[in-house]
Protein backbone atom coordinates (compact mmCIF):
# COMPACT_ATOMS: atom_id res chain seq x y z
CA UNK A 1 0.00 0.00 0.00
CA UNK A 2 1.77 2.85 -1.13
CA UNK A 3 1.15 6.42 -1.08
CA UNK A 4 0.27 6.74 -4.25
CA UNK A 5 -2.25 4.25 -3.88
CA UNK A 6 -3.50 5.82 -1.06
CA UNK A 7 -3.74 9.64 -3.15
CA UNK A 8 -6.06 7.81 -6.00
CA UNK A 9 -8.73 5.77 -3.61
CA UNK A 10 -8.83 9.02 -1.68
CA UNK A 11 -9.24 11.35 -4.88
CA UNK A 12 -11.71 8.88 -6.40
CA UNK A 13 -13.51 8.42 -3.07
CA UNK A 14 -13.94 12.15 -2.39
CA UNK A 15 -15.06 12.43 -6.13
CA UNK A 16 -17.93 9.63 -5.11
CA UNK A 17 -18.91 11.54 -2.88
CA UNK A 18 -18.80 14.78 -3.53
CA UNK A 19 -20.61 13.92 -7.15
CA UNK A 20 -23.26 12.37 -4.98
CA UNK A 21 -23.99 15.22 -3.04
CA UNK A 22 -24.25 17.53 -5.65
CA UNK A 23 -26.49 15.52 -7.64
CA UNK A 24 -28.92 14.87 -4.72
CA UNK A 25 -28.88 18.31 -3.47
CA UNK A 26 -28.76 19.84 -7.96
CA UNK A 27 -31.95 21.77 -8.67
CA UNK A 28 -31.82 21.22 -12.07
CA UNK A 29 -33.26 17.92 -13.27
CA UNK A 30 -30.75 17.63 -16.30
CA UNK A 31 -27.85 18.10 -14.68
CA UNK A 32 -28.35 15.81 -11.94
CA UNK A 33 -29.02 13.35 -14.30
CA UNK A 34 -25.43 14.10 -15.81
CA UNK A 35 -23.96 13.80 -12.58
CA UNK A 36 -25.33 10.61 -12.17
CA UNK A 37 -23.59 9.70 -15.62
CA UNK A 38 -20.63 10.76 -14.13
CA UNK A 39 -21.14 8.75 -11.30
CA UNK A 40 -21.00 5.70 -12.57
CA UNK A 41 -17.99 6.06 -14.39
CA UNK A 42 -16.16 6.73 -11.02
CA UNK A 43 -18.49 3.76 -9.24
CA UNK A 44 -16.35 1.50 -12.25
CA UNK A 45 -13.41 3.06 -11.03
CA UNK A 46 -14.17 1.94 -7.40
CA UNK A 47 -15.08 -1.62 -8.59
CA UNK A 48 -11.98 -2.12 -10.43
CA UNK A 49 -9.82 -0.91 -7.06
CA UNK A 50 -11.44 -3.27 -5.22
CA UNK A 51 -10.68 -6.12 -7.51
CA UNK A 52 -13.99 -6.92 -8.87
CA UNK A 53 -13.76 -7.02 -12.14
CA UNK A 54 -16.78 -8.94 -12.89
CA UNK A 55 -18.83 -5.95 -11.56
CA UNK A 56 -16.49 -3.26 -12.86
CA UNK A 57 -17.95 -4.94 -16.29
CA UNK A 58 -21.34 -5.17 -15.89
CA UNK A 59 -21.29 -1.20 -14.35
CA UNK A 60 -19.78 0.00 -17.05
CA UNK A 61 -22.18 -1.21 -19.29
CA UNK A 62 -25.28 -0.31 -17.80
CA UNK A 63 -24.15 2.89 -16.21
CA UNK A 64 -22.05 4.03 -19.28
CA UNK A 65 -25.42 1.83 -21.67
CA UNK A 66 -28.33 2.01 -20.19
CA UNK A 67 -29.25 4.34 -17.37
CA UNK A 68 -28.08 7.58 -19.04
CA UNK A 69 -30.39 6.56 -21.98
CA UNK A 70 -33.11 5.49 -19.68
CA UNK A 71 -33.08 8.48 -17.55
CA UNK A 72 -32.44 10.98 -20.34
CA UNK A 73 -35.48 9.81 -22.54
CA UNK A 74 -37.22 10.23 -19.53
CA UNK A 75 -35.82 13.84 -18.42
CA UNK A 76 -36.77 14.71 -21.72
CA UNK A 77 -40.34 13.31 -21.69
CA UNK A 78 -41.34 14.90 -18.53
CA UNK A 79 -40.07 18.31 -19.51
CA UNK A 80 -42.68 18.78 -22.02
CA UNK A 81 -44.53 21.24 -21.23
CA UNK A 82 -48.12 19.51 -22.61
CA UNK A 83 -48.76 16.25 -22.54
CA UNK A 84 -50.98 15.00 -25.20
CA UNK A 85 -52.72 11.41 -24.77
CA UNK A 86 -50.81 8.55 -26.75
CA UNK A 87 -53.95 7.81 -28.96
CA UNK A 88 -53.93 11.24 -30.85
CA UNK A 89 -50.21 10.67 -31.79
CA UNK A 90 -49.99 8.87 -34.85
CA UNK A 91 -46.98 8.09 -36.70
CA UNK A 92 -46.88 8.14 -40.40
CA UNK A 93 -44.52 5.15 -40.52
CA UNK B 1 -26.54 15.75 6.13
CA UNK B 2 -28.29 19.00 8.13
CA UNK B 3 -27.03 21.46 5.79
CA UNK B 4 -29.64 20.86 3.30
CA UNK B 5 -31.26 23.77 1.74
CA UNK B 6 -34.75 24.45 1.77
CA UNK B 7 -36.34 24.53 -1.22
CA UNK B 8 -37.75 27.98 -1.25
CA UNK B 9 -34.73 29.57 -2.98
CA UNK B 10 -35.48 29.97 -6.41
CA UNK B 11 -33.19 27.87 -9.09
CA UNK B 12 -30.40 29.83 -10.83
CA UNK B 13 -30.80 28.50 -13.94
CA UNK B 14 -34.68 28.08 -14.31
CA UNK B 15 -36.26 29.45 -17.73
CA UNK B 16 -40.06 29.23 -17.27
CA UNK B 17 -41.31 32.00 -14.59
CA UNK B 18 -43.04 30.15 -11.50
CA UNK B 19 -46.21 31.27 -10.26
CA UNK B 20 -45.41 33.32 -7.80
CA UNK B 21 -48.70 31.47 -5.87
CA UNK B 22 -46.39 28.32 -6.41
CA UNK B 23 -43.48 29.63 -4.67
CA UNK B 24 -45.48 30.47 -1.53
CA UNK B 25 -46.94 27.40 -1.08
CA UNK B 26 -43.41 25.95 -1.09
CA UNK B 27 -42.35 28.06 1.58
CA UNK B 28 -45.53 27.33 3.50
CA UNK B 29 -45.12 23.39 3.43
CA UNK B 30 -41.44 23.46 3.93
CA UNK B 31 -42.47 25.57 7.35
CA UNK B 32 -44.84 22.79 7.85
CA UNK B 33 -42.72 20.16 7.77
CA UNK B 34 -39.40 21.94 8.86
CA UNK B 35 -39.82 20.32 12.77
CA UNK B 36 -39.90 16.93 10.85
CA UNK B 37 -37.01 17.56 8.54
CA UNK B 38 -34.82 18.82 11.13
CA UNK B 39 -35.89 15.25 13.19
CA UNK B 40 -35.10 13.33 9.97
CA UNK B 41 -32.15 14.63 9.43
CA UNK B 42 -30.70 13.95 13.33
CA UNK B 43 -31.98 10.59 12.53
CA UNK B 44 -29.64 10.16 9.33
CA UNK B 45 -26.92 11.63 11.36
CA UNK B 46 -27.32 9.03 13.95
CA UNK B 47 -27.50 6.23 11.19
CA UNK B 48 -24.05 7.30 9.43
CA UNK B 49 -22.68 6.98 12.83
CA UNK B 50 -23.84 3.56 13.60
CA UNK B 51 -23.17 2.36 10.50
CA UNK B 52 -19.68 3.90 10.98
CA UNK B 53 -18.90 2.25 13.99
CA UNK B 54 -20.05 -0.92 13.04
CA UNK B 55 -18.08 -0.94 9.92
CA UNK B 56 -14.88 0.22 12.15
CA UNK B 57 -15.52 -2.25 14.67
CA UNK B 58 -16.03 -5.82 12.40
CA UNK B 59 -13.45 -8.02 13.13
CA UNK B 60 -10.34 -7.75 10.82
CA UNK B 61 -10.56 -11.29 9.23
CA UNK B 62 -13.45 -13.80 8.65
CA UNK B 63 -13.36 -16.96 7.00
CA UNK B 64 -16.31 -16.22 4.05
CA UNK B 65 -16.91 -18.89 1.50
CA UNK B 66 -14.14 -18.43 -0.75
CA UNK B 67 -12.58 -21.71 0.60
CA UNK B 68 -15.60 -23.68 0.21
CA UNK B 69 -16.21 -22.13 -3.43
CA UNK B 70 -12.76 -22.75 -4.05
CA UNK B 71 -13.20 -26.22 -2.60
CA UNK B 72 -15.83 -27.11 -5.41
CA UNK B 73 -15.09 -25.54 -8.24
CA UNK B 74 -14.27 -29.13 -10.14
CA UNK B 75 -17.66 -30.04 -9.58
CA UNK B 76 -19.08 -26.80 -11.00
CA UNK B 77 -18.49 -27.22 -15.00
CA UNK B 78 -16.83 -23.83 -15.47
CA UNK B 79 -13.54 -21.98 -13.93
CA UNK B 80 -14.89 -18.80 -13.39
CA UNK B 81 -15.42 -18.60 -9.55
CA UNK B 82 -18.00 -15.48 -10.08
CA UNK B 83 -19.65 -17.74 -12.65
CA UNK B 84 -20.14 -20.84 -11.02
CA UNK B 85 -21.60 -19.33 -7.92
CA UNK B 86 -24.25 -17.47 -10.15
CA UNK B 87 -25.56 -20.39 -11.91
CA UNK B 88 -24.27 -23.56 -10.10
CA UNK B 89 -23.92 -22.60 -6.59
CA UNK B 90 -26.65 -20.18 -6.04
CA UNK B 91 -28.66 -21.11 -9.03
CA UNK B 92 -31.79 -20.10 -7.81
CA UNK B 93 -30.66 -17.01 -6.85
CA UNK B 94 -30.43 -16.10 -10.60
CA UNK B 95 -33.43 -17.94 -11.28
CA UNK B 96 -35.71 -15.43 -9.46
CA UNK B 97 -33.80 -13.03 -10.42
CA UNK B 98 -34.91 -13.61 -14.48
CA UNK B 99 -38.65 -13.85 -13.03
CA UNK B 100 -38.00 -10.69 -10.97
CA UNK B 101 -37.16 -8.84 -14.70
CA UNK B 102 -39.78 -10.92 -16.92
CA UNK B 103 -42.59 -9.24 -13.56
CA UNK B 104 -40.76 -6.07 -14.50
CA UNK B 105 -40.96 -6.04 -18.08
CA UNK B 106 -44.36 -7.33 -17.57
CA UNK B 107 -45.68 -4.69 -15.34
CA UNK B 108 -44.18 -2.43 -18.55
CA UNK B 109 -46.39 -4.26 -20.66
CA UNK B 110 -49.30 -3.95 -18.19
CA UNK B 111 -49.00 -0.42 -18.76
CA UNK B 112 -49.67 0.11 -22.30
CA UNK B 113 -52.85 1.29 -23.62
CA UNK B 114 -53.62 0.29 -26.73
CA UNK B 115 -51.42 -2.33 -27.87
CA UNK B 116 -52.48 -2.11 -31.42
CA UNK B 117 -51.97 1.58 -31.97
CA UNK B 118 -48.52 2.96 -33.86
CA UNK B 119 -45.73 3.84 -32.29
CA UNK B 120 -45.43 7.60 -31.60
CA UNK B 121 -41.98 8.14 -33.62
CA UNK B 122 -39.10 9.40 -31.65
CA UNK B 123 -37.49 12.67 -33.18
CA UNK B 124 -35.68 12.36 -36.11
CA UNK B 125 -34.19 14.95 -37.04
CA UNK B 126 -31.35 16.31 -35.48
CA UNK B 127 -28.28 13.91 -36.07
CA UNK B 128 -29.68 11.54 -38.44
CA UNK B 129 -26.60 11.13 -40.80
CA UNK B 130 -24.13 10.74 -37.60
CA UNK B 131 -26.57 8.38 -36.20
CA UNK B 132 -27.10 6.44 -39.66
CA UNK B 133 -23.16 5.98 -39.61
CA UNK B 134 -22.83 5.42 -36.07
CA UNK B 135 -25.71 2.64 -36.47
CA UNK B 136 -23.61 0.90 -38.98
CA UNK B 137 -20.36 0.35 -37.12
CA UNK B 138 -21.52 0.07 -33.72
CA UNK B 139 -24.17 -2.53 -33.65
CA UNK B 140 -21.74 -5.35 -35.24
CA UNK B 141 -19.10 -4.34 -32.77
CA UNK B 142 -21.79 -4.29 -30.12
CA UNK B 143 -22.79 -7.85 -30.80
CA UNK B 144 -19.01 -9.25 -31.48
CA UNK B 145 -19.04 -8.29 -27.83
CA UNK B 146 -21.95 -9.62 -26.30
CA UNK B 147 -20.61 -12.66 -27.89
CA UNK B 148 -16.81 -12.83 -26.48
CA UNK B 149 -18.32 -11.86 -22.72
CA UNK B 150 -20.79 -14.99 -22.61
CA UNK B 151 -17.57 -16.84 -24.18
CA UNK B 152 -15.35 -15.56 -21.69
CA UNK B 153 -17.78 -15.97 -18.66
CA UNK B 154 -16.82 -19.18 -18.57
CA UNK B 155 -13.26 -18.78 -17.35
CA UNK B 156 -12.84 -15.30 -16.59
CA UNK B 157 -15.29 -11.67 -15.25
CA UNK B 158 -17.64 -11.85 -17.63
CA UNK B 159 -20.92 -13.92 -18.49
CA UNK B 160 -25.03 -13.73 -18.90
CA UNK B 161 -25.79 -10.39 -17.23
CA UNK B 162 -22.54 -8.50 -18.61
CA UNK B 163 -23.51 -9.85 -22.89
CA UNK B 164 -27.55 -9.05 -22.00
CA UNK B 165 -26.49 -5.45 -20.91
CA UNK B 166 -24.65 -4.93 -24.30
CA UNK B 167 -27.30 -6.82 -26.41
CA UNK B 168 -30.16 -3.90 -24.45
CA UNK B 169 -27.65 -1.49 -25.28
CA UNK B 170 -27.58 -2.04 -29.34
CA UNK B 171 -31.21 -2.82 -29.40
CA UNK B 172 -31.71 0.88 -27.24
CA UNK B 173 -29.10 2.74 -30.22
CA UNK B 174 -31.64 1.09 -32.50
CA UNK B 175 -34.57 2.25 -30.76
CA UNK B 176 -32.79 5.90 -30.73
CA UNK B 177 -32.32 5.69 -34.19
CA UNK B 178 -35.97 4.41 -35.41
CA UNK B 179 -34.54 1.01 -36.67
CA UNK B 180 -36.37 -0.97 -34.45
CA UNK B 181 -40.32 -0.84 -35.11
CA UNK B 182 -40.41 -2.07 -31.21
CA UNK B 183 -44.44 -1.91 -31.53
CA UNK B 184 -44.31 -4.19 -34.87
CA UNK B 185 -43.28 -7.05 -33.32
CA UNK B 186 -45.49 -9.69 -33.11
CA UNK B 187 -47.09 -10.44 -29.79
CA UNK B 188 -46.09 -14.16 -29.33
CA UNK B 189 -42.51 -13.31 -30.53
CA UNK B 190 -42.67 -10.77 -27.79
CA UNK B 191 -43.21 -12.87 -25.28
CA UNK B 192 -41.58 -15.64 -25.98
CA UNK B 193 -38.25 -13.66 -26.14
CA UNK B 194 -39.33 -12.49 -22.81
CA UNK B 195 -39.52 -15.70 -21.46
CA UNK B 196 -37.36 -17.70 -23.41
CA UNK B 197 -34.58 -17.59 -20.33
CA UNK B 198 -36.94 -18.59 -17.90
CA UNK B 199 -38.66 -21.10 -19.75
CA UNK B 200 -34.81 -22.73 -20.47
CA UNK B 201 -34.13 -22.19 -17.01
CA UNK B 202 -36.65 -24.19 -15.41
CA UNK B 203 -36.31 -26.69 -18.05
CA UNK B 204 -33.42 -27.30 -17.30
CA UNK B 205 -33.99 -26.84 -13.54
CA UNK B 206 -36.60 -29.68 -13.67
CA UNK B 207 -34.90 -32.13 -15.53
CA UNK B 208 -31.83 -32.07 -13.22
CA UNK B 209 -34.23 -32.31 -10.30
CA UNK B 210 -35.59 -35.31 -11.46
CA UNK B 211 -32.48 -36.81 -12.54
CA UNK B 212 -30.17 -36.51 -9.44
CA UNK B 213 -33.18 -35.60 -7.00
CA UNK B 214 -31.55 -32.41 -5.82
CA UNK B 215 -33.08 -28.99 -6.70
CA UNK B 216 -30.29 -27.54 -9.77
CA UNK B 217 -27.62 -29.89 -9.41
CA UNK B 218 -26.70 -30.38 -12.37
CA UNK B 219 -24.68 -33.68 -13.44
CA UNK B 220 -20.96 -32.99 -13.42
CA UNK B 221 -20.08 -34.07 -16.88
CA UNK B 222 -22.59 -32.16 -18.13
CA UNK B 223 -22.82 -28.76 -16.08
CA UNK B 224 -20.78 -27.06 -18.33
CA UNK B 225 -22.79 -27.24 -21.24
CA UNK B 226 -25.73 -26.85 -19.35
CA UNK B 227 -24.72 -23.35 -17.94
CA UNK B 228 -23.61 -22.33 -21.03
CA UNK B 229 -27.10 -23.20 -22.33
CA UNK B 230 -28.41 -21.72 -19.88
CA UNK B 231 -26.27 -18.31 -20.10
CA UNK B 232 -27.21 -17.34 -23.56
CA UNK B 233 -30.70 -17.96 -22.92
CA UNK B 234 -30.68 -15.90 -20.38
CA UNK B 235 -28.42 -13.12 -22.15
CA UNK B 236 -30.97 -12.77 -24.71
CA UNK B 237 -33.87 -12.35 -21.80
CA UNK B 238 -32.44 -9.96 -19.89
CA UNK B 239 -31.52 -8.13 -23.54
CA UNK B 240 -34.85 -7.94 -24.76
CA UNK B 241 -36.35 -6.89 -20.86
CA UNK B 242 -34.28 -4.11 -20.85
CA UNK B 243 -35.13 -2.68 -24.60
CA UNK B 244 -38.78 -4.01 -23.81
CA UNK B 245 -38.39 -1.18 -20.48
CA UNK B 246 -37.24 1.01 -22.77
CA UNK B 247 -39.29 1.40 -25.70
CA UNK B 248 -42.34 -0.48 -24.70
CA UNK B 249 -43.88 2.45 -23.58
CA UNK B 250 -44.58 5.06 -27.08
CA UNK B 251 -42.82 8.50 -26.05
CA UNK B 252 -46.31 9.82 -25.45
CA UNK B 253 -45.54 13.52 -24.57
CA UNK B 254 -44.66 15.78 -27.28
CA UNK B 255 -45.32 19.58 -27.90
CA UNK B 256 -47.77 19.81 -31.45
CA UNK B 257 -44.84 22.58 -32.42
CA UNK B 258 -41.71 19.42 -31.91
CA UNK B 259 -44.63 17.11 -33.28
CA UNK B 260 -44.38 19.50 -36.97
CA UNK B 261 -40.74 20.31 -37.04
CA UNK B 262 -40.11 16.05 -36.39
CA UNK B 263 -42.05 14.55 -39.11
CA UNK B 264 -41.67 17.76 -41.78
CA UNK B 265 -38.95 15.82 -43.43
CA UNK B 266 -37.57 12.98 -41.20
CA UNK B 267 -39.61 9.97 -42.64
CA UNK B 268 -37.81 6.88 -41.59
CA UNK B 269 -36.66 4.53 -44.06
CA UNK B 270 -38.51 1.15 -44.34
CA UNK C 1 6.61 1.84 -13.70
CA UNK C 2 3.66 0.85 -11.68
CA UNK C 3 4.28 3.93 -9.79
CA UNK C 4 4.41 5.95 -12.73
CA UNK C 5 1.03 4.47 -14.77
CA UNK C 6 -0.87 5.36 -11.04
CA UNK C 7 0.66 8.37 -10.87
CA UNK C 8 -0.73 9.22 -14.36
CA UNK C 9 -4.23 7.94 -13.57
CA UNK C 10 -4.70 10.51 -10.55
CA UNK C 11 -3.83 12.75 -12.69
CA UNK C 12 -6.53 11.90 -14.81
CA UNK C 13 -8.52 11.66 -12.17
CA UNK C 14 -7.61 15.14 -11.34
CA UNK C 15 -8.63 15.92 -14.55
CA UNK C 16 -12.00 14.32 -14.08
CA UNK C 17 -12.39 16.62 -11.03
CA UNK C 18 -11.69 19.56 -12.99
CA UNK C 19 -14.01 18.42 -15.70
CA UNK C 20 -16.65 18.52 -13.40
CA UNK C 21 -16.55 22.53 -13.42
CA UNK C 22 -18.17 22.14 -16.65
CA UNK C 23 -21.38 20.26 -15.87
CA UNK C 24 -21.71 22.44 -12.58
CA UNK C 25 -21.52 25.49 -14.01
CA UNK C 26 -21.81 24.61 -18.12
CA UNK C 27 -23.86 27.09 -19.48
CA UNK C 28 -25.77 24.84 -22.22
CA UNK C 29 -27.01 21.48 -21.98
CA UNK C 30 -24.60 20.46 -24.42
CA UNK C 31 -22.00 21.14 -22.58
CA UNK C 32 -22.97 19.34 -20.05
CA UNK C 33 -23.55 16.41 -21.70
CA UNK C 34 -19.88 16.87 -23.64
CA UNK C 35 -18.47 16.56 -20.55
CA UNK C 36 -20.04 13.54 -19.43
CA UNK C 37 -18.40 12.13 -22.38
CA UNK C 38 -15.34 13.52 -21.72
CA UNK C 39 -15.25 11.52 -18.47
CA UNK C 40 -16.16 8.55 -20.15
CA UNK C 41 -12.99 8.91 -22.70
CA UNK C 42 -10.94 9.58 -19.39
CA UNK C 43 -12.00 6.43 -17.88
CA UNK C 44 -10.92 4.73 -20.47
CA UNK C 45 -7.10 5.87 -20.33
CA UNK C 46 -7.38 5.42 -16.41
CA UNK C 47 -8.82 1.94 -16.57
CA UNK C 48 -6.07 0.90 -19.26
CA UNK C 49 -3.14 2.60 -16.69
CA UNK C 50 -4.79 0.31 -14.19
CA UNK C 51 -4.93 -2.69 -16.23
CA UNK C 52 -1.20 -2.41 -16.03
CA UNK C 53 -0.74 -1.25 -12.83
CA UNK C 54 -2.94 -3.81 -11.29
CA UNK C 55 -1.66 -6.45 -13.05
CA UNK C 56 -5.51 -6.86 -14.46
CA UNK C 57 -5.69 -7.26 -17.76
CA UNK C 58 -9.10 -8.21 -18.03
CA UNK C 59 -9.77 -4.45 -16.87
CA UNK C 60 -8.99 -3.65 -20.69
CA UNK C 61 -12.44 -5.46 -21.40
CA UNK C 62 -14.20 -2.78 -18.75
CA UNK C 63 -12.34 -0.27 -21.34
CA UNK C 64 -13.59 -1.36 -24.47
CA UNK C 65 -17.24 -1.53 -22.79
CA UNK C 66 -16.97 2.37 -21.82
CA UNK C 67 -15.42 3.42 -25.31
CA UNK C 68 -18.81 1.01 -26.95
CA UNK C 69 -21.09 2.40 -25.03
CA UNK C 70 -20.07 5.70 -23.66
CA UNK C 71 -21.49 7.41 -26.83
CA UNK C 72 -24.90 6.48 -25.98
CA UNK C 73 -25.67 8.81 -23.75
CA UNK C 74 -25.33 11.68 -25.67
CA UNK C 75 -27.31 9.60 -28.76
CA UNK C 76 -30.37 9.43 -26.05
CA UNK C 77 -29.54 13.77 -25.24
CA UNK C 78 -29.59 14.15 -28.98
CA UNK C 79 -33.16 12.27 -30.20
CA UNK C 80 -34.83 12.00 -26.57
CA UNK C 81 -33.51 15.54 -24.71
CA UNK C 82 -32.60 17.82 -26.97
CA UNK C 83 -35.25 17.97 -29.50
CA UNK C 84 -37.51 19.25 -26.98
CA UNK C 85 -36.08 22.16 -26.29
CA UNK C 86 -35.35 22.72 -29.86
CA UNK C 87 -38.78 23.04 -30.66
CA UNK C 88 -39.50 25.03 -28.04
CA UNK C 89 -37.23 27.76 -29.52
CA UNK C 90 -38.95 27.46 -32.76
CA UNK C 91 -42.18 28.10 -31.67
CA UNK C 92 -41.03 30.80 -29.78
CA UNK C 93 -40.63 32.57 -32.82
CA UNK D 1 -7.75 1.42 8.21
CA UNK D 2 -7.08 -0.60 5.17
CA UNK D 3 -7.81 0.24 1.45
CA UNK D 4 -11.06 -2.29 1.72
CA UNK D 5 -12.51 -0.13 5.00
CA UNK D 6 -11.89 3.15 3.39
CA UNK D 7 -14.44 2.09 0.16
CA UNK D 8 -16.71 0.56 3.22
CA UNK D 9 -17.08 4.18 4.63
CA UNK D 10 -17.63 5.35 1.27
CA UNK D 11 -20.29 3.48 1.04
CA UNK D 12 -21.71 3.94 4.50
CA UNK D 13 -21.80 7.63 3.84
CA UNK D 14 -23.23 6.99 -0.21
CA UNK D 15 -26.22 5.01 1.38
CA UNK D 16 -27.21 7.52 4.03
CA UNK D 17 -27.02 10.33 1.48
CA UNK D 18 -29.10 8.05 -0.61
CA UNK D 19 -31.88 7.48 2.24
CA UNK D 20 -31.81 11.24 3.61
CA UNK D 21 -32.69 12.50 -0.04
CA UNK D 22 -35.37 9.48 -0.36
CA UNK D 23 -37.31 10.59 1.85
CA UNK D 24 -36.73 14.28 1.84
CA UNK D 25 -37.74 14.90 -1.99
CA UNK D 26 -40.88 14.29 -3.83
CA UNK D 27 -40.04 14.60 -7.24
CA UNK D 28 -39.86 10.87 -8.72
CA UNK D 29 -36.75 11.06 -10.71
CA UNK D 30 -34.84 12.57 -7.45
CA UNK D 31 -36.64 9.77 -5.89
CA UNK D 32 -34.87 7.31 -8.28
CA UNK D 33 -31.77 8.82 -8.60
CA UNK D 34 -31.08 8.45 -4.10
CA UNK D 35 -32.28 4.73 -4.29
CA UNK D 36 -29.86 4.14 -7.03
CA UNK D 37 -27.24 6.09 -5.24
CA UNK D 38 -28.48 4.05 -1.92
CA UNK D 39 -27.95 0.81 -3.78
CA UNK D 40 -24.61 1.58 -4.86
CA UNK D 41 -23.74 2.18 -1.24
CA UNK D 42 -24.91 -0.90 0.05
CA UNK D 43 -23.46 -2.85 -2.60
CA UNK D 44 -19.77 -1.23 -2.19
CA UNK D 45 -20.15 -1.97 1.36
CA UNK D 46 -20.57 -5.55 0.76
CA UNK D 47 -17.79 -5.67 -2.10
CA UNK D 48 -15.29 -4.05 0.25
CA UNK D 49 -16.48 -6.52 3.36
CA UNK D 50 -15.98 -8.97 1.06
CA UNK D 51 -12.53 -8.39 1.43
CA UNK D 52 -11.61 -9.54 5.01
CA UNK D 53 -10.91 -13.15 4.02
CA UNK D 54 -6.81 -13.79 4.77
CA UNK D 55 -5.15 -14.37 1.42
CA UNK D 56 -5.18 -12.84 -1.87
CA UNK D 57 -8.39 -13.44 -3.93
CA UNK D 58 -11.61 -11.85 -2.50
CA UNK D 59 -14.84 -13.91 -1.62
CA UNK D 60 -16.67 -14.85 -4.79
CA UNK D 61 -20.18 -15.40 -3.11
CA UNK D 62 -21.12 -11.15 -2.93
CA UNK D 63 -19.47 -10.62 -5.57
CA UNK D 64 -22.25 -12.56 -7.54
CA UNK D 65 -25.16 -11.30 -5.39
CA UNK D 66 -23.64 -7.89 -5.97
CA UNK D 67 -23.96 -8.86 -9.96
CA UNK D 68 -27.48 -9.98 -9.30
CA UNK D 69 -28.30 -6.67 -7.28
CA UNK D 70 -26.74 -4.42 -9.80
CA UNK D 71 -29.24 -5.96 -13.02
CA UNK D 72 -32.06 -6.14 -10.54
CA UNK D 73 -31.78 -2.29 -9.68
CA UNK D 74 -31.21 -1.49 -13.07
CA UNK D 75 -34.35 -3.13 -14.55
CA UNK D 76 -36.26 -1.33 -11.58
CA UNK D 77 -34.92 2.21 -12.31
CA UNK D 78 -36.18 1.22 -15.98
CA UNK D 79 -39.47 0.12 -14.63
CA UNK D 80 -40.12 3.04 -12.52
CA UNK D 81 -39.00 5.33 -15.31
CA UNK D 82 -42.18 3.64 -16.97
CA UNK D 83 -44.67 4.33 -14.15
CA UNK D 84 -42.97 7.82 -13.90
CA UNK D 85 -43.69 8.57 -18.04
CA UNK D 86 -47.08 6.95 -17.37
CA UNK D 87 -48.09 9.03 -14.06
CA UNK D 88 -46.91 12.37 -16.46
CA UNK D 89 -49.13 11.57 -19.27
CA UNK D 90 -52.11 10.67 -16.86
CA UNK D 91 -52.08 13.77 -14.83
CA UNK D 92 -49.16 15.69 -15.49
CA UNK D 93 -47.52 15.76 -12.53
CA UNK D 94 -43.92 14.08 -11.45
CA UNK D 95 -44.48 13.70 -7.71
CA UNK D 96 -46.79 11.27 -5.76
CA UNK D 97 -47.54 13.24 -2.50
CA UNK D 98 -46.74 16.86 -2.56
CA UNK D 99 -49.73 19.46 -3.01
CA UNK D 100 -47.55 22.38 -4.41
CA UNK D 101 -45.58 20.41 -7.15
CA UNK D 102 -45.86 21.72 -10.22
CA UNK D 103 -45.20 19.90 -13.51
CA UNK D 104 -41.99 22.06 -13.64
CA UNK D 105 -39.29 20.14 -13.53
CA UNK D 106 -37.04 22.67 -11.80
CA UNK D 107 -38.71 22.33 -8.73
CA UNK D 108 -37.79 20.44 -5.82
Amino acid sequence: MTALTWIFDGLLTAAMVYLAWSLLSERDLFKAVVLFIAFGLLMALAWVRLRAPDIALAEAAISAGLSGVLLLDAVGAIRSPNPVPEDTSSDSG
Amino acid sequence: MTSNKSPTTEPASTRRPKSSSGAAGVREFAAEIGFARVAFNLLVVLLLGLLFWTVLDLPPQSAGLHAKVKAHMHVSGVASPITAVLLNFRGYDTLLEIVVLLLASIGCLILRDAPQSHPALAPGRPGKWVLDGMIHVLIPVMLLTAGYLLWAGDHAPGGAFQAGAVLAAAGFLLVLGNRMRFWRTPEWLLRLSLSFGMIVFVLVASVVTILTKNLLQYPENYAGILILLIEISVAGSIGCVLITLFAGHPPVTRTPAADQLWHSNDEPKE
Amino acid sequence: MNDFYLAVSAFLLVNILVGLVRILRGPTPPDRMLMAQMFGTTGVGILLLLSEAMGLPVLRDVALLFALLGALATVSFVRRYWPVEFAEEESKE
Amino acid sequence: MNQPTWYALTGVILFSMGIHAFVIRTHLVRRILAFNIMGSGVFLLLVAIAHRIPGAAPDPVPHALVLTGIVVSVSFTAFGLVLLKKIYAKTGKTALIDPTESTSDQTN
